[in-house]
């Protein structure tokens, strides 16, 4: 007997093999489906939002709009620690390390070329906005490749390490920062030869930095989301859901985990350079555990892989603080001395600590969960389509 | 007797899964559980075995009752105490642990048999034991489902709840497995088998019954049921005459039956 | 030489501290999947606990108090807080945990109050000496606390019922749960154990100096420690404990006359750039279990 | 005759998409694959059987890169593969399914889909940012043929869901979809029809037709299902704690004494 | 509600009244007639590392400003004015972004601070307080204050309270080498870098070792110690790490002087297994009596305390007060109680009436900061007696490298 052999299927004559491909005709609602803002509550919401948003400088107090300035440059950082950790799985408690590397950057560029620390006084924000990103993002591609070797909480901790070690650099390198305890001046933000650092005859300081943070924000969440919805967000998705998989389907990892790292670390720097123009002042031991973990916890409480989600988180973690040191005017009985046992600034500390935990352990899918709650309640998503 | 009565389940508090079950598992029977995937039986087996909760489901009528006491409050380390353990869908070993200590798990509320069980269960499966020291997470999926069947023997139920036990395994060993669950009753164990393979699920089960989309649709002893057309049909896969039919004919926009809607 | 036995000896007392501190983070690692940030705030609490209890009750009653008292406290917190997040994702429990760090750190402070408190330990600075080298005797006494409280629970891991549904709770909770194990008992157990080794590593950090508000920074040193051991290994928690202790205690003796360049202080960063360069070796730790993954 | 099936690789007629030579593979303490020889044709629906833990899965993990075996080669369409990348391998064209349903789970349908074609779609992530031409095009382009795999495989009620949310028949369809997105040049099926009831197998054997008949890609098949293995594979391998034990025809494979005696038993 | 409240350019009387100055009465106050000035506090009040010096801080200067107000208030021609610290305290848990942030929050509502803590967090909002003309008390001693006419300190500062020490051991113990244990920053270098100075006037052998905040960091330091045997060693670490320091030195055989300053030193050390070695190697130093020290001024701060557990956070606390109250009255004196007449009261006060605590010429902020700045501080010895801890050993002095020192920048 021979050996059995393969016998090709019999296929009826004529026809042709099937191509998957070509129906034209439906593209346009594709394109609409794709659409940034593909429906119309979507788009009008979004709309009101951003008007409302460029209207703030005439509604709001300086001290607010300071404050929301904080906020939306903070949601950079936000958006970018959600790129890596939200969107591509990649827990990194390095986030303040590059934060610091951009407002450093920043610094020693728009820095003064005779002060006590290093400058070589570039004070164009563009220039060294886009140099902040650029030399974080080298940052991250540097550390990259530890993601592809570890996993999970060996990741995240590892992270950490580079902050503390990161924190050791800058207190020590006195010519850059300052030393610790002693600091050194934020970047200085010069744009079309105005200083938006000093109030003019128009606009407050703290008018300018707030559009300046603002329309960073609007740009820069745009492009996030827009990686997000492409190949590039899709792969990400895939090595944080099942890495093997994705590597089987055709993603390569190294080079998404890398890209990963870069774009969040120069989210990162961008995030740091602008969140030191509002505070003016840096402080090297500011970039602690504790700054990273509050990254973390706006991307938890944001909602995790959403870029909504992070400006929320954002938005609500640097607001919290503000709002709990009102608990004096809800809560007058508690005293107001310091040395009383249980007094408001303990009260202050320890609301923030439980506003955090009662808002996790209500809904962990964080105040974007809140939002698809809602919207849930209106229509039974997501089995609405 | 295990009994399940009027039962309704609601998964996040919006999509319900079950829609007023009624079941019943006489002492010492084997019964056979039916119905295509999403119909809901593994939620029914949840709702028994208390693990709904891990799963945002709840019971919002009915009730489970074991010799006439209800049980659907108990926490489900409660229920497995009371004998009734279920065998989880999948392979849900604890790819970690090496294969004796998997098997221990299972021993965990029954700990002084822990020997004469744990020598049953090699001797059931003599693959499991030749790997006992191995990695549960590295044998191959018909052998984590094996350690997952001899996992749940560690305790000695009352009562067992298999979830497609037959899943990925090899036709051997399903043979393998459908005597098991004949020994396993033989020896005094009551059990609840749902399965996709109706074939062998029928060949042991004294009575079957059908799910669909959250509701029992036929309730027969499991002869009657190999008798029935539409099953023969549709969960048996044999043409009229009885003879299995080719899968080469299958044509192409299938009649499909559905008993309800 | 004698300088680089004692340091070594120095470096491995501390090391003990970090080892206890570490085997917590470690427990709780090993039921939850969860690190917890509430570790440094239960040791803040078990030191200041026992400066209270030393006075009426004397050192070795007031630790055991001590450690009792803050098991329930772990025990507590694990009922009220982090029960109903069982089955969540791990990040957000331990976010969770870092707030209840800050709440309970401010609360504590409020006991601290502006004094530095004392836990009365018998040691003090005393040293004892053989072959020409001498120790700290706090240091002894912390080594064997660590050798005994190790050794206590590899047993109860290795030989116990509960010890093994730990783990299993630990990888996959609906099954252990399907297995009759009780996983909120899991929890609770472990949240206590780590709460008495907090208190332990507390009363110990507290020898000598005393306890002031800032103590609770010392046990972040055990988050590179339990990364080198691996981070569910007790065994890996004491080595890496120990390692990071000796280490420390070696590049503070040594770094500033061999490599000073790297700055003042190097030490403090030391064990992280120990933990790194282990971890691009082996990325599970010396002792972790590999993630078993495969398709 | 046994003798020679087990030890010498079939060969056939047109040049083979894939040999598979001499391959063994080992963990500790086991050897997955033992030595194992096949071939597969350009047009060839190849099925592979075996008790469980043979080493089926482990022959595709070899395929499709995740292990590199510690002897044999591997030539795929002309190009020997041992040592590549996963991502390497898919882009050449092999596409795979897997045993456990490892899709992403996060995902919709589309999403799934559309990374099923990752290899395909050609801009950066720099294009990715601006999303203007290049990106937008390139993905409205890719997301009509997605559409088409969609149709193909009766999709379209769960196109915009999460996949994690399907009941488990449809994953399995969907993750064959994301398969048939590769554009492969051979598919490996890894126990496609495992946990379903007969309706969701006869649809499932009726894809797998239809993939053969119109769409011309050869498979690769691993069932326990030996209805469908028997009535739908052109060639069968049997293997045996890692070894192969019998190659040939349905007919012959089913009949072959060590087959039943390891695997199909006497029923 | 009564009364215009703030009024830019004049109100009734003929005192300008500004920011955060009201005809309006303060809450709470038995003065009802008088006006009221809001001042705010800024402190570390919970979690941060100075809180357990901070909030004895803020106690003290509240109850400084009470005295204040019962012996009248602020006087301003026929009008008084009440000064309130207690409406606007904010804590800055020692992070700068948050000091700034609550700086905002309250720089509408007040006239000046009665206290920003820290010099990371004060350099932080330094600008804004230029640029508002907002006179601030700090608590902290850097030297940097002295180049800032809006900041108000007191007290000499550690760069030359360790020139002081050095000298003190010069004399004292013939001291021939120097070394001081510091912590990275503000604090532990300006110490060091005054101890510099003086080692180098008076020819001694100096090292500075820089050491990490923890007990557990301290094991370099020691070995420092230890092996060098110093004559002197300059500490500026916190409580515990002093501790560690000086406990393990002494139980390793050395025998030389530690002199801390005020934020080393913690009266529960004296309970603490390192008591032994602090009694006999330890001195303290400081920019002024200790709690308990016999100056009236120490004697209306104990009464005005009442009963209180002995801290130097209160000493601080109420000295740090004397020159704001200097310099508003002197600016209520001129009628303009608003921002730029309160900054120009402070440019041309040369003296403060600090009851005692310091003498009169220490407040002098119209000179440049050579001339005007303070150089005598304090030497104390450990008293198991006083009530924290320490008596005066040398009150206030001038050693001879801080005499001859040319003061043109800060020390670190
Ligand atoms: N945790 C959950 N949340 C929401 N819906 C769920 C959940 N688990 C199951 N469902 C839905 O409930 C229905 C019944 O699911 P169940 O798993 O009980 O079906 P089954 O009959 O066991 O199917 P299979 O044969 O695939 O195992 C399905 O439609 C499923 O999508
Ligand atoms: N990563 C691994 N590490 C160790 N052993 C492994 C690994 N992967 C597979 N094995 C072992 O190799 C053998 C073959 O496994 P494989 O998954 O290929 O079997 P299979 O033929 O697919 O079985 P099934 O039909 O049950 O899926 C098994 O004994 C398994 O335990
Ligand atoms: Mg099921
Ligand atoms: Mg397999």
């Amino acid at each position: 007997m021979s050996a059995p052999t393969a016998t090709p299927p019999q296929r009826p004559a004529g026809r042709k093999p099937r191509q998957l491909s070509g129906r034209p005709g439906l593209y346009t609602s594709y394109a609409q489906h794709l659409r940034l803002l593909n429906t119309r509550p979507k788009l009008v919401a979004v709309g009101a939002i951003l008007l409302l948003a460029f209207a703030m400088p005439w509604l709001a107090q300086d001290r607010t709009l300071s404050l929301l300035a904080l906020a939306c440059a903070a949601s950079i950082g936000a958006i970018g620690l959600n790129i890596v950790t939200g969107y591509a799985g990649q827990v990194s408690l390095g986030h303040a390390f590059f934060l610091a590397i951009g407002a450093y950057t920043a610094a020693v560029l728009s820095g003064d070329t005779d002060g006590r620390t290093i400058g070589f006084g570039v004070t164009n924000v563009v220039i060294w906005l886009l140099a902040a990103g650029l030399v974080a993002g080298l940052f991250g591609v540097l550390v990259a490749p530890l993601a592809t070797r570890l996993r999970g909480l060996y990741l995240a901790i590892v992270t950490l390490g580079l902050v503390f070690i990161g924190e050791h650099v800058f207190k020590e390198w006195r010519d850059l920062t300052g030393g610790a305890g002693v600091g050194r001046p934020g970047p200085v933000p010069e744009l079309f030869g105005v200083n938006l650092a000093s109030s003019g005859d128009v606009f407050t300081s703290d008018q300018k930095l707030y559009l300046l943070m603002l329309v960073c924000l609007v740009v820069f969440g745009v492009l996030a989301r827009n990686l997000a919805r492409s190949k590039v967000g899709r792969a990400f998705a895939a090595i944080r859901d099942r890495d093997i998989a994705a590597s089987v389907i055709g993603v390569n990892l190294t080079r998404y985990k890398v890209v990963a790292f870069a774009v969040s670390s120069f989210y990162a720097g961008v995030a740091g350079a602008l969140v030191y123009t509002i505070t003016g002042f840096i402080e090297p031991t500011s970039f602690n555990l504790l700054l990273s973990v509050q990254y973390i916890a706006m991307v938890l409480i944001g909602g995790v892989a959403t870029i909504s989600g992070s400006i929320m988180g954002a938005f609500f973690i640097t607001l919290l603080p503000a709002l709990t040191r009102e608990s004096p005017t809800i809560l007058p009985f508690i005293s107001s001395d310091a040395s009383a046992p249980l007094n408001v600034f303990q009260v202050e500390t320890v609301l923030y600590g439980l506003l955090i935990i009662g808002f996790l352990i209500f809904e962990p899918r964080g105040l974007f969960g809140i939002w698809t709650r809602i919207r849930n309640y209106w229509k039974a998503w997501p089995f609405s389509y | 007797m295990l009994a399940v009565r009027n039962l309704e389940v609601v998964y996040n508090d919006v999509i319900l899964v079950l829609r007023g079950v009624s079941l019943d598992v006489p002492d010492g029977k084997i019964v056979a559980l039916l119905g295509a995937n999403g119909a809901g039986k593994t939620t029914l087996l949840r709702a028994i075995s208390g693990l709904l909760d891990v799963h945002d489901g709840e019971i919002t009528k009915g009730s489970v009752t074991l010799d006439g006491e209800p049980i659907h409050r108990h926490n489900p380390a409660k229920i497995v105490r009371l004998g009734v353990k279920q065998v989880l869908e999948g392979r849900r070993i604890f790819a970690e642990l090496s294969v004796d200590e998997n098997l221990r798990t299972g021993a965990h509320t029954n700990g002084r048999h822990t020997k004469e069980n744990l020598d049953r269960v090699y001797s059931l499966f003599p693959v499991l034991k030749e790997r006992h020291k191995g990695t549960a997470g590295y044998l191959s999926g018909g052998e984590q489902q094996m350690l997952a069947m001899g996992r749940a023997l560690m305790s000695n139920p009352r009562y067992l709840l298999l979830d497609e036990p037959s899943l990925g395994l090899a036709p051997l060993l399903v043979q393998q497995i459908r005597d098991l669950i004949v020994e396993i009753n033989k020896q005094g164990t009551t059990v609840l088998l749902v399965e996709q393979n109706a074939t062998m699920a029928l060949s042991v089960a004294e009575h079957g019954y059908v799910m669909e989309t959250g509701k029992i649709v036929m309730d027969k002893p499991a002869k009657e049921l190999l008798d029935d057309s539409d099953i023969r049909e549709f969960y048996l896969g044999l043409g009229a005459e009885g003879a299995s039919k080719s899968f080469r004919d299958v044509k192409h926009y299938k009649r499909r039956k559905r008993w309800l809607s | 030489m004698k300088e680089l036995i004692s340091s070594t000896l120095a470096g491995l007392g501390q090391g003990s501290i970090y080892a206890l501190l570490a085997l917590g983070f470690v427990i709780i690692y090993k039921s939850m999947r969860v690190i917890s940030f509430a570790q440094p705030a239960l040791m803040l609490a078990g030191a200041v606990l026992v400066s209270y209890l030393v006075g009426p009750f004397g050192f070795i009653l007031a630790v055991i108090l001590g450690v009792v008292g803050i098991a329930l406290l772990g025990l507590g917190l694990e009922r009220t807080v982090i029960r109903p997040m069982v089955g969540k994702p791990v990040f957000v429990v331990a976010i969770i945990t870092l707030g209840i760090d800050i709440a309970l750190r401010v609360v504590i402070n409020g006991f601290i109050g502006t004094d530095v408190r004392q836990v009365g330990d018998p040691w003090g600075f005393s040293r004892v000496s053989f072959l020409g080298v001498t120790v700290q005797e706090r240091y002894i006494a912390m080594f064997l606390t660590t050798a005994v409280v190790i050794t206590i629970l590899f047993a109860f891991f290795k030989y116990t019922r509960l010890g093994l549904a730990t783990r299993a709770a630990s990888f996959d909770q609906e099954t252990a749960l399907a297995q009759g194990i009780s996983v909120s008992t899991v929890f609770a157990m472990a949240w206590a154990i780590a709460g008495g080794l907090a208190a332990i590593a507390g009363t110990f950090v507290a020898t000598g100096v005393g306890v002031d508000q800032q103590l609770w920074i010392i046990a972040l040193k055990a988050l590179p420690a339990i990364i080198l051991g691996g981070l569910d290994s007790l065994g890996g928690a004491v080595v890496g404990g120990l390692t990071i202790g000796v280490v420390e205690s070696l590049v503070a003796t040594y770094q500033s006359d061999f490599a000073p360049w790297l700055g003042d202080n190097f030490s403090v960063v030391s064990p992280y750039v120990v933990m790194l360069l282990v971890l691009l070796v082996k990325p599970y730790g010396l002792f972790g279990t590999k993630e078993v993954e495969r398709v | 005759m046994t003798a020679q099936l087990a030890t010498e690789p079939t060969t056939t007629p047109t040049a083979p998409i894939l040999t598979f030579t001499g391959v063994t593979l080992s963990f500790a303490g086991v050897t997955a694959v033992d030595d194992v020889s096949f071939e597969v044709g350009q047009r060839e629906l190849f099925a592979i059987i075996g008790p469980n833990g043979a080493g089926k899965t482990s022959i595709f993990n070899v395929l499709s890169g995740v292990y590199r075996p510690d002897r044999g080669s591997v030539t795929f369409n002309g190009t020997d593969i041992i040592g590549a990348k996963p991502h390497r391998i898919a882009g050449m064209g092999m596409a795979r399914t897997f045993q456990n349903i490892e899709l992403f789970s996060n995902l919709t349908v589309l999403d799934n889909l559309m990374l099923g074609r990752h290899n395909h779609i050609s801009y950066g992530a720099l294009s990715a940012f601006a999303w203007l031409g290049r990106a937008r095009k390139a993905e409205l382009a890719h997301r009509a043929a997605v559409e088409d795999i969609v149709d193909f495989l009766e999709l379209e009620q769960w196109r915009m869901l999460p996949v994690g949310l399907l009941p488990y028949g449809v994953q399995k369809r969907v993750e064959l979809g994301r398969a048939l997105a590769m554009r492969p040049k051979l598919l490996l099926l890894d126990e496609p029809v495992a946990g379903m009831n007969q309706e969701e197998t006869e649809d499932m054997a009726r894809f797998i037709l239809d993939i053969r008949d119109e769409l011309d890609i050869p498979m690769i098949m691993v069932e326990h299902d030996m209805g469908l293995v028997m009535d739908l594979a052109d060639r069968i391998m049997a293997v045996d704690f890692g070894k192969q034990i019998a190659t040939g025809t349905p007919a012959e494979v089913q009949n072959h004494p060590d087959v039943i005696h390891a695997y199909l038993g006497e029923d | 509600r009564g009364g215009g409240d703030t009024g830019g350019g004049g109100g009734e009387g003929e005192v300008a009244l500004g920011t955060g100055v009201t005809q309006e009465a303060c809450p709470d106050t038995p003065n009802q007639d008088n006006g009221c000035i809001y001042l705010g506090i800024i402190s570390d009040l919970t979690s941060g590392p100075f809180a357990a010096l901070a909030v004895p801080i803020t106690d003290a200067q509240k109850a400084f400003w009470e005295r204040v107000n019962e012996n009248g208030g602020i006087q301003a021609g026929d009008q008084a004015f009440d000064v309130d610290v207690t409406s606007y305290v904010k804590d800055n848990k020692y992070n700068p972004e948050v000091h700034r942030q609550v700086y905002q929050e309250i720089e509408g509502e007040v006239l000046g601070l009665a206290q920003t803590l820290g010099s990371p967090t004060t350099a932080a909002i330094i600008n804004d307080l230029k640029q508002n003309n907002v006179v601030s008390a700090p608590a902290s001693w850097t030297s940097a204050w002295e180049f800032e006419d809006v900041i108000l300190e007191s007290g000499t500062n550690y760069c030359f309270e360790s020139m002081n020490s050095v000298d003190y051991a010069v004399e004292e113990f013939g001291a021939e080498s120097v070394m001081a244990v510091h912590y990275p920053g503000d604090y532990g270098e300006d110490a060091a870098g005054g101890a510099e100075v003086a080692a180098e006037a008076q020819g001694l052998d100096f090292t500075a070792i820089e050491t990490g905040q923890g007990p557990e960091n301290q094991a370099g330091a020691i070995k420092a110690v230890v092996s060098q045997k110093p004559d002197l060693v300059i500490v500026t670490t916190g409580p515990t790490d002093a501790a560690a320091i000086v406990g393990e030195s002494a139980a390793k055989g050395f025998e030389g002087k530690f002199i801390g300053t005020s934020p080393t030193w913690n009266p529960a050390l004296l309970k603490s297994p390192a008591a032994d070695a602090f009694k006999a190697l330890y001195l303290q130093s400081g920019p002024w009596g200790p709690f308990g020290a016999d100056t009236p001024g120490h004697e209306a701060m104990r009464e005005a305390l009442g009963d209180v557990e002995p801290s130097d956070g209160y000493t601080a606390g109420w000295a740090w007060s004397y020159p704001m109250k200097a310099a508003l009255e002197a600016a209520a004196e001129n009628g303009d109680l608003t921002r730029e007449g309160l900054l120009e009261a402070v440019t041309s006060l040369t003296t403060v009436d600090y009851e005692g605590m310091l003498p009169e010429d220490a407040g002098n902020y119209a000179d440049e900061p050579n001339e005007a700045v303070f150089r005598q501080s304090v030497m104390s010895e450990v008293d198991e007696d006083a009530p924290t801890g320490v008596s005066v050993a040398r009150d206030l002095y001038t050693g001879p490298s801080a005499e001859g020192y040319e003061f043109t920048e800060p020390c670190f």
